[in-house]
């Protein structure tokens, strides 16, 4: 139990939840390959921080909520760890969120993005290097939003779609932009034609799309012909499999969380590099990214602290830690522990040898653009 | 065995074990509650999942809006039965008259309009993301929740091994057998079929209100047809009608899965374990159609007969 | 007016899609009695085969043929392995379909890895047409005329042929059908395997359809297919054809007038239909209860 | 000629023992009955035959070809017509349909063999498009024999069919086998003695699997001890 | 004498098929009735009728003065109408004892109750093993039902009728399918069952020798049609019952007993 490790003072544990099998298995592996380099960056490969060995266990979730609980359970209890970092679904993050603060351990959450993590379920010791539903949604507006655009949206009906377009609604028409139709299908849906027809009758500039997951409706967006009727389809640039998917996309305008030839620093040229030459020439991803920024962060906090483990004094060090990452630097906010992080405007484009659609750069989206709303009531 | 399990938190301080079991103890009421169904009246469900579902969601949103209080807890228990046993038994007297596929898509029908139902009421259940809350103090401590957990088991499989002993249990299993018979002899099938129901719907209720305190958390996934299957699995595995072949099953499930996914950790060919239960289920049915528990039935029996017919050979060479 | 067609269309389309799916399970269950969840497992495996043939071949037609042929061969295995003992029980049939369903998708992920793939189609399928405001895609006119061909053709099977009559008397009384000189085994076969290659005809008709495939799809369609066959009435040919045909535009016009209400639109449809007509839009009287 | 031969059959049910060694031929144009007491093993007989439960050992031959060992949609191709003990009436099938079925793969003339059956049985005429699971236990017995002759004709084994049918019918049925008879070979298992003894030609009885008694049908009336012994008349 | 069941003008009929036609039918306490008729008559519908399986398309049906056409079966089954069926139907994995055990538990009351009452048990057990006393099943206790040899099958459904200790019994065809010497032993079943003087038993039977033994009353029916019904020895003398039912053989006779 715990006093095995609290025995061991000179170690640092870290205990990464993650989803290994199960329909998120890529986003975990992604998460899990993504730590472990950061660690090693930010150790600079000896694995030590303030004088202290820094190890790391990984669990399988399965992306399950029950599961994940257990697993976390024994993380902390067991192998003693004295952080959490996951988890690949929002789910489970959300189950184990009340574990780090039973057992008063910072839990770094990556990548999981609902609100409400940040939100009303938020305890002091919850910080999230991802990016939350309403960065996106930010970033979202920002990339298509101005006076007087008319702006569709289409989702999937489940709690990420619709907290998706709230969010992105919100900031639209901040920035002058109108909603014209919001569209919500089943997840599963063979056909979502309808729903395109009902959005080509409003006939707006724009056409928003928040969607994730397998069962997408892009081939049927080109097949409706929108782009021949004069509406724009902007909707996020994922990872690298959704991103196969989006072919019939090509030429889009919309927003990436990351792509590896979008930041431009020394951090994510590194992580290019290694990342090459340990998975035999295969690029980072999304949630690669992602992984190595939680472990930046956990590092550059233990560096900043002097190794010291105290919960309080991490804590205080780290609101307000600004931090390098591969998509450049990143800061936890005070009152809600959520990284504010730059996200991209892009497009998509074909290039050559690249066997899906390429996010190109059109402006970097900083953090202060991307700020979103404060949600947990603090 | 009981015994075992009693004094296993002292004998063993693994806490992630304490969970696993907390966790099989959850599920063995749950499979139990579907052995009711499955194993003795004869009816499969494919939206058993609906009553796991409402009763962990009764508790949930009771301790989401009330203060974490034991009283509470017995109310959104309370909530969580009821609602279980009105809509069992709705569905029960609508559609039990249905042949057994027929029932069995129709209750996955229903079950799926629960789970869209909590998708969409966004305003109580926070949807698909789901919601976290605080439970009483005795339920935080998994030492003294493994013990709750274990006395349910042990208290509902003793309430629903009465039930299955009684007249109405023995009128089940006749009915499961031949329910133009029955009807002959006076027994009126549709109420047993909807008593076995109401039961069977309540134990679950009560197996999800446990589940949703263990993790003090609930999001969708409660309705999900995967929660069906997994009673499924287990009340297969372990063995149809025999509500220790359910305590088994949920048993040998949670270890096997706990095991093969600690296994992919090492060996990634252990990543697609899915396929090894699959399997596994897939033999059990063909091989051992009665399950573990009637598996070992029959080698006692056979036992049993050998004996018998041993003794009777040495009396007749005597 | 615009939006009326496009609606009906679409959603006819969909609708011979769906049926395509559930011809075959309603087939093996109009026929042999049998309840094949395991169908939605045959179905992915079409539909990702046929996806991985075209991308290797480039040729429409192999990845057609291909995927059936791979889902005649799964079937095979399944109805040898796991329904051939247990043809005549109906709770076990459903159980163990539900094993080989489990086995099936899951196993799809160790040759095409868990991520979804990307499907695509030849030229002369891609695109649309236009007339003012009335847009029809051309892959849905093929799949609409493919469709109709495949319920003409299963209709003639099944009407002019005796092998309907067989296998239904090979349900009832599997020993007095082989005492009448007819090989039933081979025939139990055979359906089954045309069951199968109708599934995975349908998966690689769908996969371009939405453009992606994806291993978890094989149990959400069996569940549509259920849906399906039980709302057309469990055997029936056209009972199924005209369930696919309401669920497909009725799905289409819900999405467009009622978008809140089509998430259960299909679960809605079958508890109404299950509880005033238990047997289904076109059922045998009596075989429900 | 002996139309069908067994020789020495030997058949297993489960690990029970069930013929043990049976032997037995049937001429052709004849009727030959099978008597026995309940569980003597006559259905196992007839089972074995049709290759349904195959024989461990010895051989049926029929037209002096083997058929014991292959399939029992083989065995019936060669114009061997069976009705079961309990009639395997497919009862979701329509008169009609049950006999198109039979049409399927029938040896000689279907027509006219469906044309002589529906004069024999009027009934089946009249419940034409009837389900034959609703048709009552006297219509189903002959549903089950028009299904036998038309067919095999070339030899029908039929099992106990005066099970449950009144005396009027059984005179019919009686009456019927024996016009069959003018066109096929028969070999019928029976309880009912009465009725078997007056359209009999030949008889076997059998015992715990074997074949206990054989003889002419005019003098087993006459054989009152083996009456009494083996089939309980006195 | 009181009629225990009566029936109006009772008629049922399957599509444009009449089965039953106006059948008016007056069964006496306490007497044996026989009823023959053609296969294919309606005699299995008849009891079907009566004991609710179908539903009459017209006419009612009167148990003790009580119109009852409209109960289902388990209602009338509580009543005092049991019946066997012409198939055995039994439930086959569950053992004698048990078989016969639902009977008296259905019989006692006892339908609902969700806890196991032991006292009431083994009072079930005792009178279960009664009856099968009574229908000489004896030693038989353990072996499931479906185990049983056909004629002891038949057995059990007359020891699970009589366990139901129902008045009015509906027997049909008990012997169908048992070889000649079985018969006495089910023949002698029913002669003791007739001695007690409370039950009134309906016999469906083809055998005439038989019916003609254990008869106080026979009705013939044709096509669905009370075609007469009295005496036994001037029933069978009637022509039209000759013609249409009995046919030459019924003067040879098969010894019983
Ligand atoms: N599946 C089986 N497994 C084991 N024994 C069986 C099986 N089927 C039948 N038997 C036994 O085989 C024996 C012979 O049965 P068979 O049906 O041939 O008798 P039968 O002469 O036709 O009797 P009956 O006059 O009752 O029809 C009986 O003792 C019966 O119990
Ligand atoms: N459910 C039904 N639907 C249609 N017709 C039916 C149904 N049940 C019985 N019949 C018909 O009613 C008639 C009478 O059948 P029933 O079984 O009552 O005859 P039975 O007198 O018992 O004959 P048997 O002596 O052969 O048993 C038959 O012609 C039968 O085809
Ligand atoms: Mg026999
Ligand atoms: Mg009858």
């Amino acid at each position: 139990s715990g006093d095995k490790a609290s025995s061991d003072e000179e170690t640092i544990k870290i205990g990464v939840l993650a989803s290994l099998t199960g329909p998120l298995e890529t986003y975990g592996k992604q998460t899990v390959a993504g730590f472990e380099l950061g660690l090693a960056y930010a150790t600079e490969g000896s694995n030590n921080a303030a004088g202290k060995k820094i190890e790391f266990i990984v669990e399988d979730t399965e992306t399950k909520p029950d599961v994940a609980v257990r697993k976390a359970t024994k993380l902390l209890e067991e192998d003693g760890v004295d952080f959490l970092v996951g988890s690949s679904s929002s789910g489970d993050t959300l189950a184990v969120l009340p574990l780090a603060e039973e057992y008063e351990k910072i839990m770094v959450v990556e990548p999981a993005v609902a609100d409400s993590i940040t939100g009303q379920n938020w305890n002091k010791y919850i910080f999230r290097t991802g990016r939350n539903s309403s960065q996106d949604a930010v970033a979202g507006a920002a990339a298509i939003a101005e006076k007087n655009v008319k702006i569709a949206t289409f989702a999937q009906d489940n709690a990420y779609g619709r907290e998706g377009i709230a969010a992105f609604k919100e900031g639209a028409e901040k920035l002058g932009a109108t909603i014209v139709n919001e569209q919500y299908a089943d997840p599963n849906s063979t056909d979502f034609t309808a729903n395109i027809q009902s959005i080509i009758n409003e006939k707006p500039d724009y056409l928003y799309i928040v969607w994730a997951g397998s069962n997408a409706p892009w081939k049927q967006l080109k097949d409706m012909q929108l782009e021949e009727q004069g509406i724009k389809i902007s909707t996020a640039a994922q990872d690298i499999a959704s991103l196969k998917t989006m072919d019939s996309l090509m030429g889009m305008s919309g927003f990436s969380i990351y792509y590896h030839s979008l930041p431009d620093n020394k951090v994510n040229d590194w992580l290019v590099e290694q990342h090459k030459k340990k998975f035999d020439g295969e690029i980072p991803d999304l949630f690669t990214a992602g992984g190595m920024t939680a472990a930046i962060s956990i590092v550059e906090a233990l560096k900043k602290t002097d190794g010291d483990k105290d919960v309080d004094a991490l804590i205080s060090t780290m609101e307000n830690m600004e931090f390098e990452t591969p998509k450049g630097m990143m800061k936890f906010r005070a009152e809600d522990h959520q990284a504010l992080q730059s996200l991209y405007a892009v497009t998509l484009e074909e290039q050559e040898g690249v066997d899906h659609p390429v996010p190109v750069l059109i402006r970097e989206l900083n953090m202060e653009e991307t700020e979103p709303p404060i949600r947990n009531g603090e | 065995m009981l015994l075992f399990m009693m004094l296993f938190p002292f004998v063993n301080d693994s806490r992630s074990m304490l969970i696993l079991l907390t966790q099989i103890f959850i599920f063995a009421i749950f499979a139990m509650s579907f052995d009711i169904l499955l194993g003795y009246t004869g009816i499969v469900s494919f939206g058993h999942c609906m009553f796991f579902g409402i009763g962990a969601y009764s508790t949930a949103i009771i301790f989401n809006h009330l203060e974490a209080t034991l009283f509470n807890f017995i109310i959104g228990l309370a909530i969580g039965i009821i609602l279980s046993a009105l809509v069992s038994y709705i569905i029960g007297l609508l559609s039990l008259r249905l042949k057994s596929h027929f029932y069995a898509m129709l209750t996955l029908a229903v079950s799926q309009l629960f789970l869209v139902l909590a998708e969409k009421w966004r305003g109580l259940t926070h949807g698909g993301d789901g919601f976290t809350f605080s439970v009483p103090d005795v339920f935080k401590d998994r030492t003294s929740f493994y013990y709750i957990t274990l006395l349910s088991v042990a208290v509902v499989f003793l309430l629903l091994k009465l039930f299955t002993e009684s007249s109405t249990g023995k009128v089940l299993k006749a009915i499961s057998q031949n329910e133009y018979r029955a009807e002959a002899l006076g027994y009126k099938s549709l109420h047993y079929k909807l008593i076995a129901s109401v039961t069977a719907g309540v134990a679950a209720s009560f197996s999800g209100a446990l589940y949703a305190v263990s993790l003090r958390f609930i999001n969708t996934n409660v309705f999900s047809i995967e929660v069906t299957l997994d009673a499924l699995l287990m009340t297969m595995i372990g063995g149809i009608g025999t509500l220790a072949g359910a305590i088994a099953g949920a048993g040998i499930i949670e270890f096997l899965r706990h095991y093969l996914s600690e296994l992919a950790m090492t060996y990634p060919i252990f990543e697609r374990w899915t396929i090894i239960l699959g399997l596994l289920y897939i033999v059990v049915l063909l091989g051992f159609p009665s399950g573990l528990a009637g598996f070992i039935k029959r080698i006692t029996l056979n036992n049993k007969m050998k004996a018998k017919k041993k003794g009777e050979l040495e009396r007749t060479t005597a | 007016m615009e939006v009326f067609i496009n609606l009906l269309v679409n959603g006819v389309s969909t609708g011979l899609l769906i049926f395509l799916l559930a011809a075959g399970l309603t087939l093996i269950f109009g026929l042999m009695s049998v309840l094949n969840f395991a169908h939605g497992g045959l179905f992915v495996w079409g539909a990702f085969s046929g996806a991985w043939i075209f991308k290797e071949t480039n040729s429409f037609l192999l990845a057609i043929v291909g995927a059936v042929g791979i889902g005649m061969a799964l079937g095979w295995v399944l109805e040898r392995f796991l329904i051939r003992p247990v043809y005549g029980n109906h709770v076990r049939q459903l159980l163990i379909t539900l094993g080989g369903m489990l086995v099936l998708s899951e196993s799809i992920k160790i040759f095409w890895g868990p991520n979804p793939i990307r499907v695509n189609l030849p030229g002369w399928l891609e695109g649309s047409y236009q007339f003012d405001g009335i847009i029809i895609i051309k892959y849905r006119v093929f799949v609409i005329v493919v469709g109709l061909l495949l319920y003409m053709a299963l209709w003639l099977l099944l009407s002019r042929t005796q092998i309907g009559l067989m296998i239904r008397a090979g349900v009832m009384d599997k020993e007095m059908v082989q005492a009448l000189g007819i090989n039933v085994k081979g025939l139990f076969t055979f359906v089954f395997l045309l069951g199968a290659a109708l599934a995975a005809l349908g998966g690689a008709l769908l996969a371009p359809y939405s453009g992606v495939v994806f291993a978890e799809m094989g149990m959400q369609y069996a569940i549509l297919a259920f849906i399906v066959v039980i709302i057309g009435g469990m055997g029936s040919l056209q009972g199924s054809a005209l369930a696919s045909l309401i669920v497909g535009v009725a799905g289409a016009f819900m999405a467009y007038y009622i978008p809140d209400l089509s998430l259960a639109l299909n679960m809605l449809l079958l508890a109404i239909v299950l509880l005033v007509k238990p047997t289904g839009l076109m059922g045998e009287k009596g075989s429900a209860v | 000629m002996s139309l069908l031969k067994l020789d020495n059959l030997e058949t297993y049910l489960g690990q029970y023992h069930i013929l043990q060694g049976v032997s037995m031929s049937v001429e052709e144009g004849s009727i030959t009955v099978l008597f026995g007491r309940n569980g003597a093993g006559k259905t196992t007989t007839l089972r074995s035959i049709m290759g349904f439960n195959p024989s461990t050992s010895g051989f049926v031959h029929y037209n002096s070809q083997r058929i014991s060992g292959i399939s029992t949609h083989l065995i019936s191709r060669k114009g061997i017509g069976y009705v079961p003990e309990n009639q395997g009436i497919f009862s979701a099938l329509t008169v009609e349909e049950t006999l198109n079925l039979a049409k399927a793969k029938s040896t000689g003339e279907a027509e006219e063999k469906m044309e002589w059956m529906l004069d024999l049985f009027p009934d089946l005429k009249k419940y034409w498009r009837k389900k034959s699971g609703l048709l009552s236990g006297g219509q189903k017995q002959m549903l089950a024999i028009a299904r036998a002759y038309i067919n095999g004709d070339g030899l029908l084994l039929i099992d106990e069919p005066s099970k449950g049918l009144s005396p009027i019918m059984v005179e019919k049925l009686m009456e019927s086998i024996l016009k069959m008879k003018e066109k096929t070979t028969i070999l019928l298992v029976e309880q009912n003695f009465l009725m078997a003894s007056e359209i009999g030609d030949y008889f076997y009885i059998m015992d715990d699997g074997k074949i206990v008694h054989e003889g002419m049908m005019q003098d087993l009336k006459d054989d009152k001890e083996t009456c009494q012994k083996y089939l309980g008349i006195a | 004498m009181e009629n225990i069941l009566e029936t109006k003008d009772l008629s049922v009929s399957f599509g444009e098929h009449d089965v039953i036609k106006d059948v008016n039918l007056e069964i006496a306490r306490g007497k044996l009735i026989s009823i023959i008729g053609p296969n294919g008559a309606g005699k299995t519908t008849l009891f079907n009728l009566l004991s609710g399986q179908i539903t009459p398309t017209k006419g009612e049906i009167y148990f003790k003065n009580d119109n009852v056409t409209k109960l289902s079966v388990p209602l009338r089954a509580r009543r005092g109408i049991g019946r066997s069926f012409q198939l055995t139907n039994i439930f086959p994995e569950l053992t004698v004892l048990e078989n016969i055990r639902l009977a008296i538990q259905s019989s006692s009351k006892d339908y609902y109750s969700i806890y196991p009452r032991l006292s009431a048990l083994s009072r079930q057990q005792d009178e279960a093993k009664a009856y099968m006393t009574k229908c000489m099943l004896n030693g038989k206790e353990h072996v499931l039902a479906q185990d049983l040899a056909h004629g002891e099958k038949r057995k059990l459904e007359l020891a699970m009728l009589l366990a139901l200790k129902t008045e009015l019994l509906l027997l049909d065809e008990p012997t169908a399918g048992i070889s000649i010497e079985e018969i006495p032993a089910i023949l002698e079943v029913i002669e003791n069952i007739k001695k007690e003087d409370r039950y009134t038993i309906v016999l469906i039977e083809h055998k005439m020798e038989m019916v003609m033994h254990l008869s106080d009353i026979l009705v013939v029916l044709f096509n669905g049609e009370l075609l007469a019904s009295g005496n036994p020895q001037e029933i069978i003398k009637d022509q039209r019952v000759q013609t249409a039912y009995l046919g030459g053989l019924h003067r040879e006779s098969i010894k019983i007993g």
